[in-house]
Order: C-alpha cells, then structure tokens, then sequence
C-alpha cells in the first residue's frame, strides 16, 4: 500500500473500504472533539468490520465509546447528543437491527428540526451495513434503505468504492442533519484508490462510473460492482451501458438520471434490495413521469425477489441479481 | 425553605395550574386543534425538579409538556401562540402541545412518543460529560413510560456511563386509562434503579418541598460527576388523559372529588402561609400576576398571525 | 341504522367504520376461542377510536389484554402467542409507534415462516392506524405502509369504507400469515352499509370503486374517498375517471390496475404517505414497465411533501393531497 | 439425584460438547457458510433447565442455539443438515446455525437478533395461560440480551399477567467483546427481578446439579400458575464469540487456559464417579455412544441432498 499521484495531482493510495472508513472517522475525530464514535463491539475488537479498528488506540474509550446492547438507547443517545453540540457516530452493528432503533430515527432524529419549527439540528450520523453474501441468513443480510428514504429528515447515503466511501463519510460526519449512512458487508474487503488527507464527496452528486450510449442502469452500493462487470460483458456483445451510481439516495442527484436517460433512452434500475416497495420503484416512477417521451423502452428495475435471505450458499445467490441477470435483462431491453 | 425559594416555587406551580386552566379553556372555544394533555396535580413534580437547573441544563419532556416548559422558564405568549397555530409559537405552529420546545432554555422539546425522550436527555448528559462541563440533564416522563424499552437501555447506560442525569418518573397513577397497579406488579418503581446500579428515590410528589430537597441532592450528584439518579414522585393526575376523555375508567368519586383532596398548589399556598413565609395577601399579589401574565399571553397569541406556509426542503434539513 | 336488504339479498346496516371493525372482531372472537386482542387502552376506554369498545364486557380481560406501554413486548407476544396456536390480534395505537415494535415485525413475524423451512406459520394481525388531519403532528400522523410493503412475508391491508374495513378484517384474522391492518384516523366516524353477519373480502382483491374511462387513479385509505369526490367534480367538467380502491396493498392485485390502465390509458397514483419511497412508486414503476405502450400519458403520482406532518390545521392540509390536487393533476393529464 | 437423571444431564453435556467441536472442526473444514457461535462451556445450563421440560414445553433460542436445541432432544442429523445447507436440515437449509427450529419439540427457534425471543417465550406462554394447559416457555438470552428493551418489556408483562415462563440470563461474561463489568453497573442481574415483581435466583451455571434444582422450582411454579421466574446463571464461554474471533479483548491466560479451569462438563464426570452414580466404565461407554451418533448425524448430513430452490410466494407466506 504505497501512495501515488492520480493524475489530479493529488496522492492516493490502495485501501480496502473499510480502511478508508476508517480513515475518514479518524480524520473527522482529529479534526473536531466534538465527534466521537459509539456502538457495540467497536473499541478492543475494532468493529465487527474493522471499521473502527485502532480508534480506541488513538482516542481513547471516552471518544470510542463501546455500549452494552441497547439499540433504541444508543441511537437515542446519540440524537440527544448531536442535539446539544456534540457530532456522533452510532454504529448499528447490521442494518436489520434498525427496527430496534427505529422510533428513535423516525420520530426523533428525522422531526426534530421541523417539529421544532427550525431551533435543532441534529448532525448524527447512523452507520449501518448490510447485504446479503455472507450466509448470514435472514436476519443479518437485508438491504432496508428504502424506509429511509421513505423518511423526511433523514439522508442516506450508500458508497460503493472506497473513494467514495471515504468521501461521503468525512461529508456526512460534517452535515448538519442526520444521515444513515450503509456500507455493505461484502465492500469491506474492496479495495481502490483513495485521496490521501482531507477528502469529501458532497452529498447528493450521482457519479457516472461508466459512459455508455445504449442503456442507463442505475445503481447504488455493491450492485454498482455488479452492473459495472455487466456492463463489461455486454460492450464485448456490442451493447455500451452507461452506469450511474448515486452514491446517495437521499438527496437524490436526479438530473444526473434524466440527462442520461435522454441520451440512451432506456432504464435499468439495480438494487439489492427487495423489489417490492424498493427504492428503485422511486426511480423508474421518477423517469416514467419525467421523461416518458425520451424512453424506447420501459423501464426495468431488477432487484431482490419477495423473500427473507436464505442462508445456503447456493440459495442466497439466486435470490439478489447476479452479474448473469443483469446481462441478461440488458440485452432483452435492447432487442 | 426561604421566602423567595417558596415563593418562587408556588409561583411557577401557580402558572403552570392556570396555564392548564386556560389551555383548556381556549380548547373549549375550539381554537386549538389536535389534543392537550393537562399537567394539573403534578405541579409540583416540574416546579421542584427545575428549580435547580440553569438555562444551560437540559430537560426533555413528554406529551403532558406544559408544566415542564413553564418551569424552565418558557415564554407563555410564546407557548399559547404554539398551541394557536401561530408563526410566534415556539414551533412556529409545526408542533402544537406535543412538541414544545424551548432550546435557548435547554428545553429539548415535549414528546409524543411515550418514553421517547429518556434516550435523549442520556445523550444530553453524555454531551455535558463528554464536554467537561457540569451541565446535566433531566429526562421527565410517567409511569406508563416506565414500562418501556427506552427506559431500560438509558438508565443501564447512564448508570456504566456514570452520566449526569436524573430520570424523573412522574406517577400520576394512570398510563391513559390504565392504572399503575395493573400495570406494575412491583409498588414501587424506584426499587428498578437497583437493578441498574443507582440510587432510586421515591417521593411525595404532591409536596413541593419533598421532591425539591430529592432533585436537589440528585442535581448535586450529578453535577459532582457521580452520576445518575431515578426518582420516582408519586402523584396524581386531576383531569382525564386528555381534553374529553371520557374517564369510564374512572370512579364517579374519583373524577369529582380527588382534584380536591390533592392538590399540591393548594398545599403549598397552605404552608406558605403556616409557616409564615408569606401573608395570603402576598400570595394573592402572586396570583394576580400570574393570571395577568397569562392573560398577555393569551392576548399576545391570539393577535399575532397564523403561521406561514411550509418550505421545504428548508425547514426539514439544515443543510440542503 | 336499521337493518336493509341490498340487491344482492344480504342484509346491511349503515354503520361507522369503526363500528363495522367492532363486529368484525366481535364476530371473530366469537366464532374462534383463540381469537384475542392485545393492547393499550382497549379495555375500559374501548381502544383510543372505540374499535375495541365494548369487547371487554363480552369477552372478559382475559380475551381483552390491556397492557402496558410496551410496544415490542406486546407486539412480540403477538408473535409468540400466533406461534403457539393462538390467532391474536394486537393494536398498535398509532402507526407511527411501529418504529418500537418493527423488529418483532421484520425479523421475527414476517420471516419465522420462511426461515424456520416452512415449520411455523405467524397468523397474528397488528390493528394500527395512520393519517394525518386530527391535529395530532409529527409523531402522531404518519402515513408508513410503504414501509411493511417491503418486508416479504407480511400482508399489508388498508380499507376505506365501512363494508371493507368488516370484511377485510374478518379475512385477516382467518389469514395465517402475519397481517399489518393499517385504519385512517379520519375515517372512523365515516359511515357506510355494512353486511351484517358473516362478511369477508378476501385479500388481494381490488374494487373499483367507480367506473371510468378517461384515466385510472388508483388509491387506498382515506385518499380513494378523495379520488371520488374528485371524481365527481371531474365528471361535471366532463372527465370520466375510474377510481381503483386497492383495498390490500400486499398481496397485491396488479390485474385490476394493468386492465383498467389498458382501458384508459392513463394512470394516477394517490396517496396520503410522502411521495418520496411510497407505495405509489411501486404501482407507477410496475405500470410502466408492464404497460408502457397501452399509457397515453406519463404515469403520475400525487402524495404527501417530503416533511413531517405540520400541528396548525391550514398547514396539515397543505401537505397532502386535497380534493382540488387530485381534480388539477387529472385534468392536466388529460391536457 | 438419582443415576438416570445424572446421567441423563451428563448425556446431553457431553453431547452439545460434541456437537460444537464436530461443527467447529466442520466450518474449519469450509463446510458451513456463515457463522458459528459455540455453546461450548455453558452446557450446564441448557441441560439443567430442559430436563425438566416436555415435548409441549416451549424454548426460544439464541444465536449461540446448538445448545437448546440439543437439550430439547433435537435430531443431531437434522441439526447438522441445516448447518451444511441440505434440504433435510430443520430449515431446509434457509435458516442456519443461527435460526434452527424444531416446533415438533417446542423449539421456537434460534434467533439472530440479540432479545428477540424473549417476547416470543412471553407470548408462548399467553398461550398456556389462555388455553388453560400446564405448559411452560423458556426464554434462553445472553448477559447482552439483559440489556435490551425487549428484556424489559417481557419481564413486566409476565409478572403482571403471571405467565408460566421462565427467563434464562446465561452470563458468560461477554457480550461479543464487551465484558459484563463493563456493561453493568450492577454486580448481580438477577436483582433486576425485584423491579418486576418476580422472584430473581443467582445460580452456579456451571454446576448442572445447582441449575436442576433452580429450574425445578422454576418450572413447578410456573405450572402451578404462580408466574414467571428469572434465573441468571453465572457462566463461561470457552470460545471466542464465534468461530474465528481474534479475541484481542481477552488476555492470553483467559484465552489459553479458562477452558480448562471451568468445565461443567468435565466436572460432571467428576462428581457423578464421585458420587457412585456411575462408573468411570459406564461413563466411557455414554462418551462412545454420543460420539457415534455424532458421527452419524455427519454421514447423514453430508449425503444429504443440497437444499432445494426457493418456491415464491409459498415459502414466504402461508395462504396465498
Ligand atoms: C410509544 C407510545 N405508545 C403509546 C402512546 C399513546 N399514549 C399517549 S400518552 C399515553 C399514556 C402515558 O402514560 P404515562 O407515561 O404514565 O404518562 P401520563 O399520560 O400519565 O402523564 C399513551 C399510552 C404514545 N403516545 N406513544
Ligand atoms: C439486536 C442485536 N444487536 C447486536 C447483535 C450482534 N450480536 C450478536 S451476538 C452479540 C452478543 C450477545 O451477547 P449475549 O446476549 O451475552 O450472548 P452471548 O453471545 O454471550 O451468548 C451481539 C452484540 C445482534 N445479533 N442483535
Ligand atoms: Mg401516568
Ligand atoms: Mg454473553
């Protein structure tokens, strides 16, 4: 891991996601005392990701502040923390222990700017991960951004690279309102090219990660590694796929959709998560209505079938798209 | 107890009494919307609690609010204007009853969400130690509050934690209608503080002068850095939940005769007087200007304009 | 309310619905000793809207558990009781409460069935309601069915009338599967002729509540009375709307949409929760991709603002769709 | 207590004990997906309380579950399929270590989320008191699991409605990393009980003879309608949390040795020789035989056919 020019001129280096997460909380918690880090499993063992590894070191347990397990306590903690000056990060351990929590996210941090008519803020970040992939089964592999963004109040916010990941977490820890914040399981263990230092990515800008005539597919998080090898496999069949990760789902870089579908005049939306009631259901709703007449085709989402995560290996694949569905429903859209 | 401290508490019972009456009152007219919980009876409870803390202590309320807000000393125009619907209203009319908050006062705001705020205040506490500050905090909530999760996590962290904090459990012997002896199996709820590892304490909330002298010990401990205390006041709720209930819950005696027999603002104006710290005539000049405050509250409210139009995405995140 | 005879032969009785609720659960617990319900202030106070009034003095406090506040505990011995060979049916006074409760509802009641291989069946029903309009603010008025939509394994019912709110709630408690039967706080006092005796509809059943031919709108809950008061104002301006009723949002009856939407070529979706991430998507993106040559006009949605619900009344009604939106969006669909 | 019983305690010991070390030795062997958490070093507990219940008898369970489930005389070939991901697994290899059920024992299920099936044994237990039968629920849970809402909100509930359950605290000293010095301000749990109005019993887990005898008078109680019971049982992990936890919170005497020196299993050996219950002959031949089905509970697994494709809605929803 040796650091390198980009051609920006700025240095990076190669870390694995969770390295560069952790390299944007220990850049933010030297920055400012006022951000500390709390949850269960996060100090000794460094997280259950490694996340947090070596925080404890640096900034010892007042600022690394690992808990009992008390979900709906810890978030609720951190909401009356960032209420009244501090900058917290609450790690929940899997996004599928957000239905502990949830009053506190929803009816809290989310209300109380508005609720109070303007006189809060509440600068919490919740970092979360989940996903399927690991056998983990039901209730440790769910994909649940789409309640969130179902909540006004809260940003959410879902990095697939570790660039990104580095990016929007220094973000996030400085914005002023509450964010979820979901990394994914099998990112963790990616790895890219990072910035070195003081690196932000703002909130609500969509990136194009891959330039393509054809076909949109939109994506976010681990299906945005899944849609860029797709898209790989289909340029050698002659179909150019652009791909658009949104990195944040709330705020949502729209335009950056619709000015892509208007050149390639057609939609696949990819996500992980259960396609009924999904966050991609927002987005083809979103194009159908504003740009019906730029579409050749309808638009696609594909996504996770009805059903909890099954545990088998065999079976958890064949219930999330693959690399193969995505080439495939491509290639059905443009015949 | 002092003149100015007995006198200052009565006053603060005394608003809060006639602040109910007249919230009412302007319920009756039709001119608040949605539902008020009335804090009559537990006067006490909020008047002997915040009488120890400073502008820069926090407190975190419940659905039954007003009390609390009024005893952090809240602006009374400001908070009939809320419950009005109107742009001077402490939410700019977004909130109503449920949601007063007062921030420039450390009041994190009133909560429909029973046993929603006790997490918040920990954090408020967590801040306060985290800073190196002697600030701490108050969570107020009831008896049904108690039965939640909420309450479980925060009193278990803010005891490991040693937090600056005081859980005030007001037990008003109802959670809506459903009486603390069906809902406890247990008397008395501050024995649960044991089983977290601080001091529980239970008090005669109808009697100012008791649950001062707990809050003020509690407040001390807390500002010394030895951490939390439950204090459970014993009290009683003299209208029904909320503004119509109908109370079939309720004893034909109970609804008509017990506001009678306790009532802590009626006790404190008799031992005011017994002890000989003030003259009824004194304490008459209180009342006057209590309810002539009000009455410029109500008229301040009443005349200023109905709150403005939503922007959003402005008013729902700080940064956009 | 006196009893009539309908065409069909049955006898009705003009009744609230939150009296039609009342015989429904009367007549199930009745029919079935293991039928119960759960809750705060169910007992003596007849429920917070007097859904469970008087079930006390019939069924005795066994049959009629108040409880204390204690959403999750008493939500999660719904499940367990269901689990056991009870049919219980548990209130959740308000939906927005269901943040404290979720978890028993997500990982446990919607998955036992598929991640114990089909062992355990879950027939619990949760009784909420939402909806804003009653002064109540933020916490107290929220519209969260998109939210249990997403969640496979739960059937998400939300009746408008009287007559569908008895029927829909007798089937759900006869359904095996874990049911979320989410009431609207303003239609408790709307009043409708009801069947009397025995009535079920079935869930995943659709009714068009009114026959069109000009554009489809599709709602639920309290937004489809809306949709027919539109309707009528349409009609007047010569715009003959079709108004589906959806009635279950899961299992959901995609047919009755795709065959009106072929019928008249425009679709609008309506409902009460924020646009953002609501169940609305879901149709509009379905529709889209499912009927994309048969739309003469992009698919519409018209919801809640993306903010918590306001106190003041004039505010309340800004932020969701009001007769007058819902005549002004069809009328520019058909411009 | 007589042989058949110590015997049969001994029985189950040592055969959870096995079942870690071969399902250990099998995800060494990359046969199992996902992760396991060993029950190693708390099998007094399980034994102890399950011996006295029936196949009607109702348990919820936790992710560290082989145990209960063994106890509650699951098919250690069943257990082993669903560990490899096999159709004849008792999920059909949808649910895994961490969410086996067996309904046909009264296994309620493993379950992932830390609490969860707390209120679940609640509700089991509505069931019994409804339907007016004898029947008693366990709810298993970890020191961690104590501090969640959950916990709280069950506790109350049974105590009020007096339900025939028993709550089971299996103190291992550890929640994942978290030692439970540093997540309770409280020396003993089993205090917490008072809160509720339940009695609250503090017993040796590793001693199988001492959680017989609790859970006997736990069980006897709550079939006799008298309510629910919470017992903490003093334990120890032998393992990491899970299969390849790093265990960099623990010092390398804790990591190296305690295994040895608090050995339920080892000890009951110990004292039923001792005892005369049995003959060191007698117990080699009990070790053999649980080995054996061991083995073959493997060899059935392992031919076992790979579970089947997932049927949509079907599996999901019952009526459809
Ligand atoms: C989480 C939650 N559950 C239920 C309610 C409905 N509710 C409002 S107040 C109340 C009773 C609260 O009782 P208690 O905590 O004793 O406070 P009190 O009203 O007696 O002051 C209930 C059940 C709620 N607002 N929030
Ligand atoms: C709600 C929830 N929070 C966190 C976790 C992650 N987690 C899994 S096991 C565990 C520790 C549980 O500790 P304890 O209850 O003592 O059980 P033990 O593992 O010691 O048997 C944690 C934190 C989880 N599975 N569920
Ligand atoms: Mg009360
Ligand atoms: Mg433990």
């Amino acid at each position: 891991m040796q650091a390198t020019e980009t051609r920006t001129g700025v240095a990076t280096r190669e870390m694995f996601y969770n390295e560069a997460l952790n390299d944007a909380l220990r850049g933010e918690m030297r920055r400012d005392d006022r951000v500390l880090v709390i949850g269960e499993d996060i100090a000794e063992h460094g997280g259950a990701f490694q996340v947090t590894a070596g925080l404890l070191d640096e900034f010892g347990p007042t600022r690394v502040r690992q808990t009992p397990i008390s979900e709906i306590g810890i978030v609720g903690a951190g909401v009356g923390a960032a209420l009244t000056g501090l900058r917290p990060v609450v790690e929940l351990m899997y996004v599928d222990f957000a239905g502990l929590a949830m009053d506190q996210i929803l009816n809290q941090a989310a209300q109380n700017r508005f609720m109070f008519g303007g006189q809060a803020r509440v600068p919490l970040v919740v970092r979360t991960q989940g996903g399927s992939g690991r056998g983990n089964a039901a209730q440790h592999s769910k994909s649940l951004e789409a309640w969130f963004t179902h909540v006004p109040g809260l940003k959410v916010v879902m990095p697939a690279t570790p660039a990104d990941a580095k990016g929007l977490l220094t973000a996030s820890i400085r914005d002023d309102d509450p964010v979820m914040f979901i990394e994914h399981k099998l990112l963790y263990r990616t790895k890219g090219q990072v910035p070195e230092g003081e690196h932000l990515v703002p909130l609500g800008v969509a990136d194009v990660k891959r330039r393509g005539k054809d076909l949109t597919i939109v994506s976010w998080s681990r299906e945005v590694l899944f849609a860029l090898e797709a898209a790989t496999k289909l340029a050698a069949d002659g179909v150019d796929a652009e791909v658009i990760d949104l990195r944040t789902l709330v705020p949502l870089d729209k335009d950056a959709v619709l000015s892509s579908v208007r050149r390639t005049h057609r939609l696949l939306v990819l996500h992980e998560a259960v396609k009924r009631g999904g966050y991609g259901a927002e987005i083809a709703a979103t194009i159908a209505e504003e740009a019906f007449d730029d579409l050749d085709a309808p638009p696609r989402r594909l996504a996770g079938l009805e059903t909890p995560i099954p545990y088998a290996q065999h079976l958890e694949k064949s219930v999330v798209p693959q690399v193969e569905d995505i080439v495939r429903v491509a290639k059905e859209m443009l015949s | 107890m002092d003149k100015a401290t007995a006198l200052d508490l009565y006053r603060v019972m005394r608003t809060i009494r006639r602040f109910e009456q007249r919230s009412t009152q302007l319920f009756g007219e039709n001119k608040i919307w949605g539902t008020i919980h009335s804090y009559a009876g537990e006067e006490a409870i909020a008047a002997g609690v915040c009488a120890h803390l400073r502008d820069d202590d926090w407190i975190t309320s419940t659905h039954r609010g007003h009390g609390h807000c009024i005893a952090k000393r809240a602006d009374l125009g400001r908070m009939f204007a809320e419950l009005l619907g109107r742009e001077a209203g402490y939410c700019r009319g977004r909130g109503g009853s449920m949601h007063i908050a007062d921030t420039s006062k450390g009041n994190l705001g009133a909560n429909g969400i029973v046993g929603g705020g006790i997490p918040i205040a920990t954090g408020a506490a967590l801040t306060a130690k985290q800073l190196g500050t002697d600030q701490v905090a108050v969570a107020f909530f009831g008896d049904g509050a108690a039965n939640q999760g909420t309450f479980h996590e925060s009193l278990n962290l803010a005891a490991i934690w040693k937090l600056p904090v005081l859980y005030v459990c007001e037990n008003n012997q109802y959670a809506e209608s459903l009486p603390v002896k069906r809902a406890f199996a247990t008397e008395d709820i501050a024995k649960r503080a044991e089983g977290y590892g601080m001091p529980g304490v239970r008090v005669d909330g109808r009697d100012v002068r008791a649950v001062y002298g707990v809050a003020a010990e509690a407040v001390a401990r807390a500002r010394r850095g030895e951490g939390p205390t439950l204090i459970v006041a014993d009290s009683y709720r003299h209208e029904g939940h909320y503004y119509g209930d109908p109370r079939k819950y309720q004893s034909k005696d109970e609804v008509e005769g017990w506001r009678e027999r306790f009532d802590p603002v009626a006790d404190a104006r008799r031992w005011i007087a017994e002890d000989g710290l003030a003259t009824e005539a004194e304490l008459d000049a209180i009342d006057r200007k209590v309810d002539a405050e009000m009455e410029k509250g109500v008229a301040f409210a009443e005349a200023s304009p109905l709150a403005s139009p939503i922007r959003i995405p402005e008013e729902v995140y700080a940064s956009h």
